[in-house]
């Protein structure tokens, strides 16, 4: 018996870790390729997971068909707050772009509860809620596509980054924004194929998880914390270490939750945060 | 420009913003103040989270009050043969304690209504208290559950439902006759609303010898329960308490179904989860069969309400809805009792008054249980219902 | 005074600097040259513990101070420029060298102290018309004066200048280096200067040291490393060099 | 001096301009602040004193971000252990408040320190990352530690300071003005503190932390310092507030706490002292004002803030040094 709680919990822990891991990813590339820590991408989760609730509830689209539109309208709205604030803010420092950052998480989340009213959404699919036994495993069939969805998510990003021209115009851009510019990168297309990016890993995270959990105005605050700690854990900029960092953070915080403490749940993504900082601040896989 | 001259415009620069900021902040005030009282408006005041985390209470408290203000209106309030309209202010406090003060202390002293109603959360309730006696203004609570609210009570606040230490010792024996459990676990919300629902229950069970196992607290806005929800299936109660809001409770509802806890063990929800807006998160299958401690049971007059809020609000009956409506039918029953407008004849009248409310028979009464001294407080017994398999409400007992 | 042995350093397969010694003792003005990339900058960041060297060791009067916090290199009596001029763009150019003297006095030493300390080093350096000027409208010329002022401000025993001629005119040139020879003789501060402009260093210092793919290539007074064929090549590439 | 110089901006400290004039403005303000309570109703003047908890907050917090270049986000942290110590201090140790007070804003200059000395190696946005998850970590505890804390129960029956002779703190005004006493002393001190050598060494590690570290300057302990001296203004100003609201609650504690102190720094101009405190009167009369429109409230407060943030990245005071120097 006590097996099976322990398996069914890796299996939680895991993907809870892969949903921290894909936000992850875009968060690091928008952070090593502008150095600006994007804490607007936890409006963007709110928006894109409505985005997905309401084309379910009111257009019944199918589940499938809900993730590319919400993830568009994550993409939208990333590459509308990079064009129109960022862009203006940037050069009176990272400052002022961070604190734009969090004046537009507010808003979002202010905006989600005038609009759709505070009351928890919970996004029913029924053809993947069929809960399922895998070799002793209980656990739904959802939980298996978050699996392969973001699985293939990461190979995708990963081989963006490493073969696509855009790809390594970011990776040009994070290394030193000004080399890249001399030798003729554009970087705000480049800009904006990073916050598209990151708009779309996020908003695809928002809407795997919320058939699991639910669709609120709050939801966006705790994932948002979690994988910034998963970006430094993982090291900055690389793909891998938002992969790993974000497995790890996931199977620590649900293993703690049981046999450490459950109202303490959110903090270990903290004392991860301070032991990284401490013992290897460039983190797993950083460079710099 | 010599520095001089370019020195004094920058100092007369910041004058002028200060000055401006602090004759706007006055004059707005005294505008306030000395708006003249429009003829024969009774002015109420609401404070209630309309944002955060609880902004779900104040929007159906506020459906509730704006149901009844409707039907007042449509009477009229007559006060020695003068036809007087109701008027309801509401701010919003964000369920923080700082917020409710400032709130309230406007609603007093700027827009002076003559009675308050609010709020939801018991930290803003136990910040509101004082300011009623303090103003002498009579205030009435929509929901706030910590006994803390009314015991050491307020001359000036009473609170109609039960609060959590007086509604164990009501329903516990109505649980134990019904289901008998011998072995309890709980699951609540790690607020003082979770705390002192457990508190009273464990208390009050061990009255009748039956010991609490397992005892898990999450935090508000939790959405994963698999690990507390593991570590119950360890202990193996009969019946679980599940204390929290119904988003909470569905997906707690839904993850035990998963994890083979449902129907095994029988799971008990605060009052939220006698709500239909359980049913329709968590739905049909997930809640049969589960009971929940409901503050109103399904009689007629409030399908009737229910009814008008799906048609004008497009939204599912719940209690705060049913306590908005009743609060607001309870203070003008006051007011027309008192005959006048003085918030202390107000207060009197509330002192005396019993009204058959949709929650249950409302009576203010001061009191002693369980060591603890209870000032303006309502006593009605609470309903224990359960969930049929067509999400229907079935009365178990009283 | 200033000893550096086997110092090495290098970023990945890059050796910056290999095995590099030298010593300079007080009073001397020694000129550190060689092409770009020869590891002369990543030198002074050794030295000053920008850089935390591989191997080797630099000793101050004797004291090894290899890999101490800048700050307390600096305390230790080293006074540095930077290639690419840093300033505080915000400040005055009199709280620019102010900050120099503070640091050098402690904040809570007397302030007419600081005051006129920061007064002489400005009249030294001819920058009193531009005193309450703020740094960040001089040209890229004033700006380098101001860091050599502020750094002097610290009344340094050694001091190290990265480059301090780039981009001057003859005649600016000429008046630095009266300047830094004034500097040299009256106030006995050491000079380490990394420079490319081949007047300055041979009408300042009295010895030179090259660099060359991080390695020391030569060392002596100008007229021998004039005539110095490895240096020669090493500068005019092979092939060039013949008497 | 030489002659008259056209690209002369002006003298920070000159020595010709009369005092009077300079002091003038800030007089005035005083006195309508100390007048307040008996013209304003008691609605006014609990928020001018939540006002100038924020302002005070605010400004011991521009000496971190504006004047040190820290952006960190666990002022609210630091409010909350200060006002949370005292009351425990206080109601359960039977304390008197001027005894809680010193030990408490001392606990959080020392716990500030313990947690400044590691955080503060960190780099610009990993610091303020580290600060934010800080805050919400005090915050867990604040509602977690339920036999410390009173956790979701709140903490009730905070008695307000002991009398000075004649002088009692039991009325809000008195309270009040309890608040804007210790905001102008903790000003003035800030300002001297600014104007000091100090202060001038805090800006240049704020211009450019490796030009200021090669100066000589320990840049890692004078950072440690104003993270220390922002915390110990935060601390002071919590226990001004357990003492002036008598009931304490995690909520009021939380990150949004901490993010409103960075959005008044910042509404009113870094790194100029005076303008966090302009910041902490307009951003509450803004929420106030808006207090009737319940639901976007928030929204608009929001929408207001970025408008700011883009059209005067320098806030307040660089809108008046604009005006001013025109």
């Amino acid at each position: 018996m006590i097996d099976t709680i322990v398996l069914t919990q890796l299996l939680n822990g895991f993907i809870l870790g892969l949903i921290y891991g894909l936000m992850a990813i875009g968060l690091t590339m928008i952070w090593s390729v502008t150095d600006l820590p994007d804490f607007s991408q936890g409006g963007i989760y709110i928006i894109s997971a409505y985005v997905a609730y309401w084309t379910i509830t009111l257009l019944n689209v199918p589940y499938f068909l809900a993730i590319p539109i919400g993830a568009l309208a994550g993409i939208l709205l990333s590459v509308a707050f990079e064009r129109i604030v960022y862009d203006r803010l940037r050069p009176s420092g990272v400052l002022s772009c961070l604190l734009a950052a969090i004046a537009l998480f507010f808003l979002l989340e202010n905006a989600a509860n005038a609009l759709w009213t505070p009351k928890a959404k919970i996004m029913s699919v029924p053809e993947t809620e069929v809960s399922i036994n895998l070799f002793g495993i209980v656990t739904s069939y959802h939980r298996i596509i978050i699996f392969i969805i973001s699985v293939l998510l990461f190979i995708f990003v990963h081989l963006f980054i490493k073969y696509t021209k855009i790809g390594m115009a970011m990776r040009a851009v994070a290394e030193d924004r000004e080399i890249a510019a001399l030798m003729g990168i554009d970087t705000s297309k480049v800009y904006i194929a990073t916050w598209a990016l990151g708009g779309a890993l996020t908003s695809v995270a928002a809407i795997l998880i919320s058939p699991l959990y639910a669709v609120w105005p709050g939801m966006g605050t705790l994932p948002l914390l979690k994988a910034l700690v998963v970006v430094i854990l993982g090291g900055f900029g690389s793909i891998i270490g938002a992969l790993i960092g974000g497995l790890i953070l996931g199977l620590i915080e649900t293993f703690g939750a049981i046999y450490v403490s459950a109202a303490y749940q959110h903090g270990f993504a903290f004392i991860l945060l301070l032991l990284t900082l401490s013992l290897r601040p460039k983190g797993l896989f950083g460079r710099r | 420009m010599s520095e001089k001259k370019r020195l004094g415009k920058k100092s007369i620069a910041i004058v002028i913003i200060a000055v401006i900021v602090i004759v706007i902040g006055s004059v707005l005030g005294w505008y306030f103040m000395m708006a003249p009282a429009a003829p024969r408006v009774i002015k109420i005041g609401y404070s209630a989270p309309f944002t955060g985390p609880a902004a779900e209470f104040g929007t159906n408290g506020w459906r509730g009050i704006s149901i009844a203000l409707e039907e007042i209106n449509a009477k009229g309030v007559y006060i020695k043969g003068e036809k007087y309209t109701v008027e309801v202010i509401r701010y919003d406090d964000r369920c923080e304690p700082t917020e409710g003060a400032a709130a309230v202390k406007k609603l007093i002293l700027e827009d002076k209504v003559i009675a308050i109603l609010g709020s939801h959360c018991s930290s803003v309730c136990m910040a509101i208290a004082p300011l009623c006696d303090e103003n002498r203004i009579p205030g009435i609570t929509i929901e706030c559950a910590a006994d803390a609210v009314t015991s050491p009570g307020h001359e000036y606040y009473f609170r109609m439902r039960p609060s959590m230490g007086l509604m164990a010792p009501l329903i516990t024996p109505v649980i134990i006759d019904k289901l008998k459990p011998s072995k309890i676990g709980f699951l609540a919300i790690n607020d003082d609303y979770g705390r002192s629902f457990v508190e009273s229950f464990k208390k009050n069970f061990e009255g009748y010898g039956v010991s609490t196992v397992v005892e898990e607290y999450f935090e508000r806005g939790a959405t994963d329960f698999y690990p507390y929800l593991t570590a119950i299936k360890a202990a193996k109660p009969d019946i679980v308490f599940y204390v929290g809001v119904t988003p909470e409770g569905a997906l707690i509802l839904k993850q035990a179904k998963e994890l083979g806890l449902i129907p095994e063990v029988k799971f008990i929800g605060s009052e939220e989860m006698g709500e239909y807006e359980l049913v329709s998160l968590a739905g049909k299958e997930a809640v049969a069969g589960t009971y929940a401690i409901s503050l109103w049971a399904p009689k007629p007059e409030i399908r009737e309400l229910a009814s008008k809020v799906k048609e004008k609000f497009n939204a599912p009956m719940h209690y705060a809805i049913v306590f908005g409506y009743d609060a607001l039918h309870v203070l003008v029953k006051a007011i027309e009792m008192a005959q006048s407008l003085d918030p202390a004849k107000i207060k009197d009248a509330l002192k005396k008054l019993e009204y058959e409310g949709l929650q249950g028979h409302i009576k203010f009464e001061s009191f002693e249980y369980g060591g603890k001294l209870f000032v303006n407080q309502g006593r009605w017994t609470p309903y224990l219902i359960r969930w049929t398999e067509v999400g229907e409400k079935e009365l178990i007992g009283p | 005074m200033l000893k550096v042995t086997g110092l090495t350093k290098s970023f990945g397969k890059l050796v910056a600097v290999n095995n590099l010694s030298f010593t300079v003792s007080e009073g001397e003005r020694v000129a550190i040259i060689g092409p770009n990339g020869a590891g002369k900058t990543t030198t002074f960041n050794l030295i000053t513990g920008h850089l935390k060297p591989d191997r080797g060791v630099v000793e101050f009067y004797g004291k090894n101070i290899t890999g101490l916090k800048p700050y307390k290199i600096c305390r230790a009596g080293i006074g540095r420029t930077f290639q690419i001029v840093r300033s505080f763009p915000n400040f005055t150019v009199f709280e620019h060298v102010l900050v120099g003297a503070i640091s050098r006095y402690g904040p809570r030493a007397q302030m007419d102290l600081l005051k006129n300390q920061t007064e002489n080093v400005i009249q030294k350096l001819g920058l009193n018309a531009k005193k309450n000027t703020i740094v960040r409208n001089l040209t890229i010329v004033d700006k380098k004066r101001v860091e050599l002022a502020t750094a002097l401000a610290l009344k340094p025993k050694l001091l190290l200048l990265d480059e301090l001629m780039a981009g001057l005119n003859p005649a600016e040139i000429d008046e630095y280096i009266e300047l830094l020879k004034r500097i040299n003789e009256e106030d006995g501060i050491t000079l380490i200067v990394v420079e490319h402009v081949m007047r300055a260093v041979m009408k300042l210092c009295n010895r030179i040291i090259v660099m060359h793919y991080g390695k020391k290539l030569a060392e002596g007074t100008p007229m021998e490393i004039s005539t110095n064929r490895d240096v020669i090549e090493a500068y005019l590439g092979e092939g060039v060099a013949y008497a | 001096m030489a002659g008259h110089n056209k690209n002369n901006i002006y003298l920070k400290k000159s020595l010709f301009y009369p005092r009077a004039i300079r002091f003038l403005p800030i007089i005035i303000t005083i006195v309508i602040l100390i007048m307040l309570p008996l013209y304003a109703s008691s609605y006014i003047v609990f928020v001018a004193a939540i006002a100038l908890l924020y302002a005070m907050v605010a400004a011991g917090y521009d000496v971190l971000l504006g004047y040190t270049g820290q952006l960190s986000f666990c002022q609210g942290a630091f409010y909350g252990i200060g006002a949370y110590l005292s009351a425990i201090l206080t109601v359960n140790y039977g304390w008197s408040f001027w005894q809680a007070m010193p030990i408490s804003v001392l606990f959080v200059g020392l716990v500030s320190a313990i947690i400044g000395y590691p955080a503060l190696r960190l780099r610009g946005a990993y610091f303020a990352v580290t600060t934010f998850f800080l805050a919400h970590f005090v915050y867990l505890i604040f509602l977690n530690e339920v036999s410390l804390t009173g956790g979701p129960l709140g903490f009730r029956g905070i008695r307000p300071p002991e009398p000075i002779g004649p002088l009692s703190f039991e009325s809000m005004a008195n309270g009040y003005l309890l608040i804007l006493f210790s905001f102008i002393i903790i000003y003035a001190l800030l300002r001297k503190f600014v104007n000091s050598n100090v202060g001038l060494i805090l800006k240049s590690i704020e211009q450019d932390d490796i030009l200021a570290e090669s100066m000589g300057i320990n840049t890692a302990a004078y950072k440690l310092l104003s993270f220390v001296i922002s915390a110990i203004v935060a601390g002071y100003a919590g226990t001004m507030f357990a003492h002036f609201f008598r009931l304490l609650h995690p909520t009021t504690f939380s990150w949004f706490l901490s993010e409103m102190v960075v959005i008044i720094t910042l509404v009113g101009g870094v790194g100029t002292l005076i303008g966090p405190v302009l910041g902490a009167g307009i951003v509450t009369f803004i929420l106030e004002f808006l207090r009737f429109a319940p639901e976007i409230r928030y929204v608009g407060w929001a929408i207001a803030l970025i408008a700011i943030l883009m059209f005067e990245p320098k806030g307040l005071m660089g809108l008046i040094k604009r005006i001013g120097v025109r």
